[in-house]
């Protein structure tokens, strides 16, 4: 099946998000709408990483919205797109986006975390397989994108693999493995992004392990590199449309974004970064702060 | 507007053995000058926050980079200085190579501390929750293997590895852990314990499982069966002569741990029993599957290493024992 | 001057595991459309140079990288392809951590091949010798385990694993290995086989142990006492029932692997006995020591892992047994 | 203990290195010595990487016979310079290098490979202390010599860490998180050498996996970088020299060299890069190459 017959099946099968003319404003809705669930399903687990969930919201919605060809209905299809999240611990946001796109249903992505549910602390693939594999240990969620993206061409689909990495995850060997091997062998097909949030876990990068400068590594890598302002979707959905058409070379978008962004009080406070716990009260203001009318609040903290 | 209040760290209160074993390590510095702790970004997590404010000096930071972190200690050690190395169990498998190598083939005096093992760590679900830690180094020439019970025994435990020469494992655990023993508890490493006292079967058992196992000992004392519990906080060396006088006394052995069935407590018990005084073993933990989310105490009911499923071992074992004679 | 002279590749000819298994799968690329090859620059000495003369365009190359090989099969399994990573034993251990994540716990049908297991490595010595990786892949939850004999076993547990649909970890080996087999030799992984029948004892073996069992078995019959021979290829699933049967029978077990004696074949069947028939176990290995430099032969018997040894472990075995009755 | 004290500690142990007028024909000396050593020690043992031994001669023989503060007297003193090899497969070079600066016997190291010698297909600290640390895996030396530096900067000693590594080794994670970890802590007491023979185990590096641009990867991971051939005896010394004054920041030189140097036929032939046995009359040829007299080649061969 070619793209093209894909993205008809597309507009068939979510005409409300492909076809709209405003394909911006139903970003930023999806964004919005990801940032506040992720919240509220952080808040009912008693525990999660709010601040790098917040801080990849639009990054999500682009390639959910718009980029790629992968939708409920696609779940199955061989020649879908793939999405991996390798900053794991960033789930919240992906199965919120998810429920967005009706992967799976808003309420029960609010179980995050809970026995008996599949939205797993970190996304599991045997669980929930439109996450496409299991992460949480950060680095390998990036392999194994190469190694979506080596068997795709192997087989000759057109399909892309796209992979989201947190920036302290850029610490891991690993990583710069999967780099080499992806310029090695050309995989213009594989699309990296970075969640520049410029923190991870205990502080920022620059006091834990140095990353800048960070562009130049990739270069070094062998990757077409691509500086974007992560939390701005024009730039974001342009930018990943000229990477998809960058030639025998990988593609990576290092967006800059802010950790915790849309919270106030969690907006580069590093408290904030790791696994936190949420009073009623934070999540309420959090809530707020992001736009959600009392009622949608009530909804999400009690519904 | 919440007035930038600080979230409530998850499980960093509490007398969980990560945070026993942080402040132990803390008060220890002195007493050590050589200690270094290695990190890799999650010293809020494994209890060495403590140690990080109280010598920030001491605390080497690698960044998420856990196998240069291992490889490094071998090197640290190497020049003088007595390196601990602290992570998430399951992160710190990704170092098994080196830890094979550099610590263990070069036989280096360094210690490797990983918290969050098996379902006590609880939500953040099964890619998180190691469950064969014991087993992979436990398979090393030379590697030491220690998993305490209490925040007691974390705390003497955690002496006795620095003062200990040579390479060592250690499994910590995240959740709040209940308090077994009193001030005057000794710890030696290779020693086993007879924690309570019976003759009709033992059960074996280490880190959070030991105050299951004394549930457990409840529960079949009800029934009017005697248990002895044995708290096994080192797996390697295993007290063989200890586990060859409960086969002989009791013979009968129940095995409790958070860790796969395959190549853990279980696995060591086993073997030196095979090799000394073969008795009819049960054995509790993980049963070859993945963890999942889920609270500890949940996930210990789901995958049944409860002490009503210690229990039920016991009485197998039992049985056996019975059906033998 | 010497006329370019290519050199004589060190065991690539002979019929050791590694070069059976890099021609069966050679052999099985017809009929296995998807299977791919992973290398991470040691295809001359994992057998897979067979496969990449035939096939080069299904070898696809990591270079010196073994942890992004090791997740890469993960994701290219995801995508159907049905990918065989290949490796030297100590090396892919590095990828311990993503074996566990991106192969086991996402449950993809992925296989491990490791050449250059234990002992039998040889000269490369104590740092390239894997004594524990039986033990460290046992423990992932649902990781098969395999560990052939022969030539003929190993081209026929190639296919097997090849047919069966989930991750396996599956040891070849580097020196020339005796033929043991027949052509009608039959592998079906989760069972073990008898190949000498004998109620005194019963050895329990696999990969380049079984040969030597088998000599054991010989030595002992000279002394009057018959011994049976399991080959156990199959270390997960261990074939319990066998192995219940043979504690049934002889009372008496002894196992012989090249490997160490905690963890591996030995602890596996450790367990299934001690969980099903106890007996009297004795344990032919490494004694929880790395090994050193020296030809696989001399080092099987400074190690002690050789005929004479597993024959004075039945000896001990079987006396156990006695003095238990 | 000073360096300069040391220094003169040094020209007592051994004054025929470290003294004589022209230290580079010394090292020359030294760098044919290892050459032919190593050959005949691979040739006796049957087995053994010839061609990533021969390329690292010139760097092993300056680094041994001028640069380090490291000599027989001194491997029990905390304050001496410290070298990993962390390519271990080469150690028939380091086992000769050692033998020609008495760390060890010249008849001894010829016992490679052989059960109950220490000198192992791999360099094992447990059986040679001489060697700092167990290797054969590749990346892990490096690893352990950014420890050293570290844990040396820590107590105050103003020794170095030395450590080289194959360009093929360059390809593992860890090699790059190491990277990272040492310009981070600024271990200006840290000076990393790639033997860059453009060649791996199988192939050349720009078959199995490509490594260009290096030094740009090197230089975007925060090191000082330096090219040098690696078999010009002045250049190597003199950028160690310029190596050792740089500050705050580690470096690194990229020694071009020839896999299988000094042997025609091994030069460049990828048969040669993996362990190799070889024939009699190969070794001889090898040693008549390097220019060893017959009276030499028969007890290299045969003493
Ligand atoms: C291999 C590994 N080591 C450690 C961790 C623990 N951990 C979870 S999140 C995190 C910080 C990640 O920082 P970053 O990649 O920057 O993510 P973000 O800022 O986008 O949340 C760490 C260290 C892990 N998940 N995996
Ligand atoms: C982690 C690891 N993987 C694989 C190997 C096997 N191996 C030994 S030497 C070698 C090639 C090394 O190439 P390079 O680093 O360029 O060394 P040189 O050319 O200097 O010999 C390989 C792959 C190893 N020693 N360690
Ligand atoms: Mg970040
Ligand atoms: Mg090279």
């Amino acid at each position: 099946m070619s793209i093209a017959a894909k993205l008809i099946d597309r507009n068939d099968a979510a005409p409300s998000f492909a076809t709209g003319p405003d394909i911006e404003a139903q970003i930023a809705d999806a964004a919005r709408f990801t940032r506040r669930h992720a919240i509220a399903a952080i808040y009912r687990a008693t525990s999660g990483h709010p601040g790098g969930a917040l801080s990849c919201a639009e990054i999500l919605a682009c390639l959910f919205g718009a980029e790629m060809n992968f939708w409920p209905a696609s779940v199955n299809d061989p020649y879908r797109d793939r999405f991996v999240l390798s900053k794991g611990h960033a789930c919240p946001a992906l199965y919120a986006i998810g429920a967005y796109h009706q992967f799976c249903s808003k309420q029960e992505a609010l179980g995050l975390r809970k026995l008996g549910s599949p939205f797993q602390g970190h996304p599991h693939v045997r669980d929930l397989p439109w996450v496409e594999t299991s992460t949480g240990s950060l680095g390998q969620g990036f392999s194994v994108a190469v190694g979506m993206a080596l068997g795709m061409k192997m087989q000759r689909m057109r399909a892309r693999a796209y992979v989201l990495l947190g920036d302290g995850e850029l610490q891991e060997g690993e990583v710069w493995e999967a780099a080499m091997c992806a310029a090695h062998h050309k995989l213009d097909n594989l699309c990296a992004i970075v969640d520049y949030n410029k923190m991870q876990s205990d502080a920022t990068n620059e006091a834990i392990m140095r990353l800048e400068p960070l562009a130049d590594k990739w270069r070094a890598f062998g990757w077409t590199v691509f500086e974007v302002d992560g939390h701005n979707i024009a730039e974001i959905l342009s930018t990943l449309h000229l990477a998809a058409s960058t030639r025998e070379r990988p593609s990576v978008l290092i967006a800059h974004t802010l950790k915790g962004k849309g919270v106030p009080f969690m907006e580069g406070s590093p408290a904030w970064h790791g696994s936190v716990k949420l009073t009623r009260q934070q999540a309420a203001d959090a809530l707020t702060a992001l736009g959600a009318s009392p009622e949608d609040i009530k909804d999400l903290i009690d519904g | 507007m919440a007035d930038n209040n600080a979230p409530a760290l998850i499980g960093t209160s509490g007398d969980s053995l990560r945070e026993a074993f942080g402040k132990a390590l803390t008060a220890l510095a002195a007493d050590f000058p050589k200690l270094v702790v290695l990190d890799a970004d999650v010293a809020g997590g494994t209890g060495v926050h403590h140690f990080r404010k109280a010598h920030p000096e001491r605390l080497i930071q690698f960044g998420i980079a856990e196998q240069n972190m291992v490889a490094a200690a071998g090197g640290l050690a190497a020049v003088g200085m007595l390196p601990v190395v602290t992570g998430f169990a399951c992160f710190l498998e990704r170092a098994y190579e080196q830890a094979r190598l550099s610590i263990g083939y070069a036989r280096r005096n360094a210690k490797i501390v990983a918290s969050h093992p098996g379902l006590d760590v609880g939500p953040d679900g099964g890619s998180a929750q190691a469950l064969e830690d014991i087993a992979a180094f436990r398979a090393i020439p030379g590697m030491t293997v220690i998993s305490p019970a209490d925040p007691v025994e974390t705390a003497l435990a955690t002496r006795a590895i620095l003062e200990f020469d040579g390479p060592v494992y250690m499994r910590t655990g995240r959740s709040p852990a209940r308090r077994l023993f009193g001030d005057d508890h000794v710890f030696e490493i290779g020693k086993g314990q007879i924690v309570r006292h019976g003759c009709d079967v033992t059960l074996v058992a280490c880190g959070v499982e030991v105050a299951r196992a004394l549930d457990a000992a409840e529960l079949l004392a009800e029934g009017g069966i005697e248990a002895r519990v044995v708290n096994m906080p080192t797996i390697k060396p295993i007290d063989a002569d200890l586990l060859e006088r409960c086969a002989r006394e009791t013979g009968a052995i129940v095995t409790a741990e958070d860790h796969n069935i395959y190549g853990g407590l279980g696995s060591a018990v086993a073997e030196a029993v095979g090799k000394r005084l073969p008795c009819p073993i049960e054995f509790v933990g993980l049963n070859d599957t993945f963890g999942t989310s889920g609270e500890p105490d949940e996930l210990a009911e789901h995958f049944q290493i409860t002490a009503p499923y210690i229990a039920a071992a016991a009485r197998r074992a039992i049985e056996r024992r019975k059906a033998l004679q």
